[in-house]
């Protein structure tokens, strides 16, 4: 009794006594997860996903309390990489929403420059007293000019279908 | 009709929108098991005449029961009974019947067909899904489950001979009601190179005592139902080669991987192995090399692959046949080798044009001017 | 002398090329009431209209100029008044609109003043190609790829064999083997010049040998030449494809992601290099081409040559009409060639031919599951593994997908034309295309934003910085002085 | 001779996984993708040869001395514990693209039942410290062919259309029925 006591002491200190060591030896440094999963996301503090600010956003996806494919300006490709990084089953997650476009309706719009001012990304175009318009390209569909705009003349829909970017659909399964 | 025809085309069979090409070659899936079956008839027709009329019943109950299981299976998931004409479950059954001892009961028979196709295929979603050929998974169950029935060969008895059962022995046969005589079975060359390996005997004795090798490579031997005639099955193979409905890539590497093993053997040592053409003439090889092992479900789909995959089978079966608790093996080895499939396909693909084999862009010396 | 090297894979689709070879070329059409011009007819960025509606305009004369770098210019191909400049259906699968030019013509079919020419082989190779960009040329085979940007590409290699694509191995097509037996002179012609532009060393000029007749013809016109070798090579789909007869004729394999440039080869089809001869020689801009038409259900099919903007269903009616509702109607080759949305889409710069097949010859049937049967393994030319990569294209796991070598696929669609168990291979392969082109884009456009961001960020830092001192200046001199002005206020 | 038909039969022939069914929680856990499993192999690998060693000497060195054989699996474990924390912290250390492959399963190790069975079974047949090390490395091998194996095969399943009923864990399970079946067939080789 008393050696099997002893032994197993023993064993137990020594090996806690190694560990210990091993843990002390071989440390490392590591990035946290969450600014590697702020740094693949767009960055436009857009909030489309729900939280305010992409890093808000990173923390919830390391949580797990938000879906990977939560944010729409990133896409499937976002999704994928997040996906891979933390560990998720891509199949388990729904149908990711899709990415907007900002429009201006320029029948309606004054000029005020408030959408202007507000867009994070530079996309919309126009001075003072001037129509002004949105270049698709650098729009993240952040709606912020949307929630700005006086006249309500800007609308946000998917990106439109064209001989550009049309591609076959994948074909039923057999 | 003239060109006011309001157009664009109504979508043909195939379904609406659908991208090139717009021609198609008259290749169908149906055709190509059909085609199996077909090369399959001579060993099979020599088989039912070798064996008599229990061996036609084993027959028959194997391939209804194994297309009564297709209808089964796809009624219960909803599909089409039209698929039935793809004809994967007849060649199935018949490859699985092919394998079997020629005079089964009916429940053998029977529950050996529904486990292929329920177990073997439907299971993984029907077919070209599988991953393990349903006939050797069978097979290799029955065998396992039922070794005694499973590896009772009957003597040769040809049909119309004296010593042929008649109908109603036959049917009793069938149904189980009367075991078969002692004196209607024997031993396969493998079973008793097995046996002698364990008993000690001679192997070089034993092939000159009891078994010829002409005897063997015709046919006129017991074993299998539809596996005795290596000179049939190879027939039907070329043929098949010939219509190219199989390459030859996986029967030319297992039969000679086989041949090289047992050959190197042999020469150390020829009273402990059996010789290379004893191994290539008997059991299922032939049947397994043409037939069974060339299954494209679950078989690698490139070239090499394919020589892999065939090396294997034959290395497989020779360790098994050698060295192993069961005298035939091509089942086992083939089973193996279809666990193998999905890491060889992923392993071995085909150079690709303008890529070394690692799948780098192949350099070029440059023809850029220098300005 | 050239080391006829065989190509892989490959397949051999029932040619049906008799049912217009013998014939010749009809090339008086009737004159089509309105031409519409699709103003993005080239690969690259669409042109730039230079007319307006209601202008008057002759044929040959440039209505609409390239829009950058990668772009064509655009003619007029018949004498008339533009009707307007709209949005019609475009002629390709998707159906939708693209921007067109309509032209009404006035009948005159009258030609602009062409300019007299001095020999284009005393010119300097520069200039020429710059005459090729004028003239609109882009790749008739079908890639439509301006002619004048391959060209200059190929100025800045050392270009040893400049291949002339006769091979057609479309089933149906024969555009190009009539166009080689009834204008042999001028495509030798315009072979000497483009070899004359890129200074190459040597030019073949590739025909499969199911073509004896054209074959024998250019021997004949090319036989003053030294430096023109005509040589057959094996009637095999794709022989055709660019990387494919490269291979055939030189033994050499154009590096995965790289240019035939890089192993020094260019290659230019027939239709490319007729043009060339009638832009340099005569100065005629690219206004009209050779279309195949044929198909089981077209009465007397025919090769035309038809202008730019005619209708499919006016050079359907010069052929006699239908004679049944076709199961297909196609634009291009029965391999390759895209469904057309409508009877009334326009030939377009790359329109070889115009097809009109019933369901025997499509051979659609609903596709049954893949059985791996791998025969479109043996029969893909570049190697690839088309099962695997069509199963994960289907999944959506496209790195899988260009693991089995989507990245490398040509799209030609022998693997589909195999398959037993009829799978639309090729949309699988067009559909994962298209999605890592979506994903691709989308990625760069979030790289653009997000320096945008910075930038702005930046920008709206530094005003409060420069707010900030205006108002500590502002501050400090008011407490200095106080001016009038302010004390007012 | 005697070592290297030791290694075939506790590959092949009595392979720890199919045949003796131990570690079948990572064979269904971590065999969804290859790289995955082969991962989870590799390390498995690792742990079970050094585990092997270790309670080897464990056993002949202080619980027969001592006397206190009851004290096996306890202390086994214990050792089993250690040695993967220890594997641990080196592979992240010297090998960060190792250790972010094996990561995950290096503790899940400690509870394979493989690794404590190897080490109980080198007792239970009386193996010389060589002969352990010889099984321990052989039933990792195995261990490591099928689980290499039947990742290739999962990766295949996942992509076929398998009926709603057995989709999953279910084909999986029958999956690994039908392959330890196929390796019956090595039965009686040695």
């Amino acid at each position: 009794m008393f050696t099997a006591t002893l032994v197993l002491t023993a064993l137990g200190l020594l090996l806690g006594w190694l560990l210990g060591v091993a843990a002390k030896v071989f440390a490392v440094e590591e990035n946290p997860i969450v600014n590697e999963v702020e740094s693949l996301l767009p960055g436009s503090q857009c909030g489309q996903c729900g939280f305010p600010g992409c890093s808000a956003a990173a923390e919830a996806m390391v949580e797990g309390t938000a879906a990977v494919n939560c944010c729409p300006p990133g896409g499937r490709a976002l999704t994928e990489a997040l996906a891979e990084l933390l560990n998720v089953d891509l199949n388990s997650l729904g149908d990711a929403p899709v990415p907007q476009l900002a429009r201006i309706e320029a029948s309606l719009c004054t000029g005020c420059t408030k959408c202007y001012k507000a867009c994070p990304t530079d996309a919309i175009v126009g001075a003072t007293k001037q129509i002004h318009a949105v270049i698709s390209k650098a729009c993240t569909g952040c709606s912020k000019c949307k929630d700005v705009c006086p006249e309500n003349c800007i609308t946000l829909a998917p990106e439109p279908v064209t001989l550009n970017n049309w591609h076959w659909t994948k074909p039923e399964a057999a | 009709m003239n060109a006011n025809a309001d157009l664009p085309s109504p979508a043909p069979a195939g379904g609406g929108h659908r991208a090139a090409p717009y021609a198609h070659d008259r290749s169908s899936v149906e055709r190509i098991m059909l085609q199996v079956c077909l090369a399959l008839t001579p060993a099979t027709l020599y088989g039912l005449y070798l064996f008599g009329l229990p061996a036609i019943l084993t027959f028959l109950c194997i391939v209804l029961a194994a297309i009564a299981t297709e209808a089964l299976c796809l009624w219960l998931q909803g599909q089409s009974l039209w698929r039935l004409k793809d004809a994967s479950a007849l060649l199935t059954g018949w490859l699985l019947a092919m394998s079997m001892p020629p005079w089964c009961p009916w429940w053998l028979s029977a529950s050996g067909a529904f486990f292929a196709i329920a177990i073997g295929k439907h299971l993984y979603g029907g077919i070209g899904q599988n991953v393990f050929n349903p006939a050797m998974l069978a097979r290799v169950a029955l065998l396992i489950s039922f070794p005694v029935q499973m590896t009772t060969w009957v003597q040769v008895m040809p049909l119309g001979s004296d010593i042929a059962p008649g109908l109603s022995q036959s049917l009793a046969i069938f149904f189980g009601e009367q075991g078969i005589p002692d004196g209607f079975t024997g031993a396969t060359l493998l079973g008793a190179s097995k046996a002698a390996a364990n008993g000690g005997a001679s192997m070089a004795e034993l092939a000159s005592r009891d078994y010829s090798l002409g005897q063997s490579f015709v046919g006129n031997t017991l074993g299998s139902l539809g596996e005795t005639s290596a000179l049939l099955i190879l027939l039907g193979g070329l043929w098949l080669l010939r219509a190219r409905v199989i390459s030859w890539h996986i029967p030319v590497s297992m039969l000679l991987s086989t041949l090289l093993l047992a050959a190197i053997f042999h020469s150390i040592d020829d009273s402990l192995y059996l010789d290379p053409w004893s191994h290539l003439t008997s059991g299922g090889i032939m049947l397994g090399a043409f037939f069974i092992a060339t299954d494209y479900v679950t078989s690698p789909s490139t070239n090499t692959g394919k020589l892999i995959f065939g090396a294997g089978c034959g290395l497989v079966l020779f360790l098994i046949r050698t060295w192993g608790g069961f005298p035939e093996a091509v089942g086992f080895a083939v089973l193996f080798m279809n666990a193998l499939t999905p890491l060889i396909d992923r392993s071995v693909k085909p150079r690709a044009y303008g890529r070394d084999r690692r799948g780098n862009a192949i350099k070029n010396i440059s023809a850029r001017k220098v300005q | 002398m050239f080391g006829l090297k065989s190509i892989r894979g490959g397949v051999h689709p029932e040619t049906k090329k008799d049912l217009t070879s013998e014939r010749s070329i009809l090339t008086a059409l009737p004159l089509p009431k309105k031409l519409y011009l699709p103003l993005s007819q080239h690969a690259g960025v669409e042109s730039r209209p230079q007319v307006q509606v209601g202008d008057k305009v002759l044929k040959g004369q440039l209505v609409a100029r390239s829009g950058g770098s990668l772009s064509a210019n655009l003619h007029a191909p018949t004498s008339g008044i533009i009707a307007a400049i709209e949005p019609i259906v475009a002629p390709h699968p998707s159906g939708l609109p693209a921007v067109a030019m309509v032209i009404e013509s006035d009948g005159e079919d009258r030609w602009k003043d062409l300019p007299t020419l001095n020999d284009p082989l005393d010119l300097s190779p520069d200039e020429l190609a710059d005459r090729v960009e004028e003239a609109g040329i882009v790749g008739m085979g079908g890639a439509i790829f301006p002619a004048a940007v391959k060209l200059r590409q190929g100025r800045r290699f050392e270009i040893k064999t400049l291949i002339i694509n006769g091979s057609e191995c479309e089933p149906y097509l024969t555009c190009d083997d009539r166009l080689m037996q009834e204008q042999a002179a001028a495509i030798v012609d315009g072979a000497r010049m483009i070899r004359h532009i890129i200074e190459a060393y040597e030019v073949v000029i590739a025909i499969e040998d199911n073509k004896p007749d054209a074959t024998a013809a250019l021997k004949q016109a090319a036989a003053p030449y030294g430096m023109i070798n005509v040589i057959n090579v094996p009637t095999h789909y794709p022989m055709g494809s660019a990387k494919q007869l490269i291979q055939a004729v030189t033994g050499k394999e154009v590096p995965a992601g790289g240019r035939s440039n890089d192993i020094g080869v260019l290659v230019h089809n027939v239709g490319t290099v007729y043009a060339i001869h009638q832009a340099l020689r005569l100065g005629r801009p690219l206004i009209s081409r050779i279309v195949t038409v044929t198909g089981a259900c077209v009465k007397t099919p025919h090769n035309v040559e038809a202008l730019l903007g005619t209708p499919v269903r006016d050079l359907i009616q010069a052929c006699g009409g239908l004679t049944a509702h076709p199961a297909r109607l196609l634009m291009g080759g029965p391999m390759m060639g895209q469904i057309i949305p409508s009877i009334d889409s326009p030939v377009i710069k790359g329109t070889t031919g115009v097809l009109a097949l019933n369901q025997r010859e499509v051979n659609e049937h609903l596709p049954a599951p893949c059985i791996r049967c791998g025969r479109c393994v043996d029969a893909c030319p570049m190697g690839l593994v088309p099962l695997e990569m069509a199963k994960h294209s289907g999944a959506d796991d496209f790195d899988q997908a260009q693991d089995f070598g989507l990245r490398d696929c040509i799209l030609c669609g022998s693997c589909a034309y195999v398959c037993p168990s009829h799978i639309p291979l090729v949309q699988y392969f067009e559909y994962a295309k298209g999605e890592l082109r979506e994903r691709r884009n989308n990625e760069s456009k979030q790289e653009y934003t997000k320096r945008l961001m910075d930038q702005r960020n930046e920008r709206v830092e530094r005003e409060k910085a420069a707010k900030a001192a205006a108002k500590k200046a502002k501050k400090r001199a008011s407490r200095k002085t106080k001016s009038p002005a302010e004390s007012e206020s | 001779m005697d070592y290297l038909l030791l290694f075939i039969s506790t590959v092949l022939v009595n392979n720890i996984v199919l045949v003796k069914f131990l570690g079948l929680c990572p064979l269904m856990g971590v065999s969804n993708n290859l790289s995955a499993a082969f991962g989870m192999g590799l390390a498995t690998t690792f742990v079970l040869t050094l585990s092997a060693l270790a309670s080897w000497i464990i056993e002949h060195l202080l619980l027969v001395p001592l006397n206190i054989e009851f004290l096996r699996i306890l202390s086994f474990i214990l050792i089993i514990a250690a040695v993967v924390q220890f594997t641990e912290a080196v592979v992240r250390k010297t090998s960060p693209l190792l250790h972010k492959n094996l990561g995950v399963f290096l503790p899940l190790i400690t509870t394979n039942c493989a690794v404590l069975g190897v080490a109980l079974l080198n007792i239970r047949e009386q193996y010389s410290l060589i002969q352990s090390l010889v099984f321990g490395m052989g039933s990792a091998l195995g261990f490591c062919l099928v689980m290499i194996i039947f990742a290739g095969l999962r990766e295949r399943i996942a992509l076929a259309n398998v009926p709603a009923t057995f989709a999953g864990t279910p084909v999986s399970l029958v999956t690994a029925g039908l392959l330890s079946l196929v390796f019956m067939g090595f039965s009686g080789m040695i």
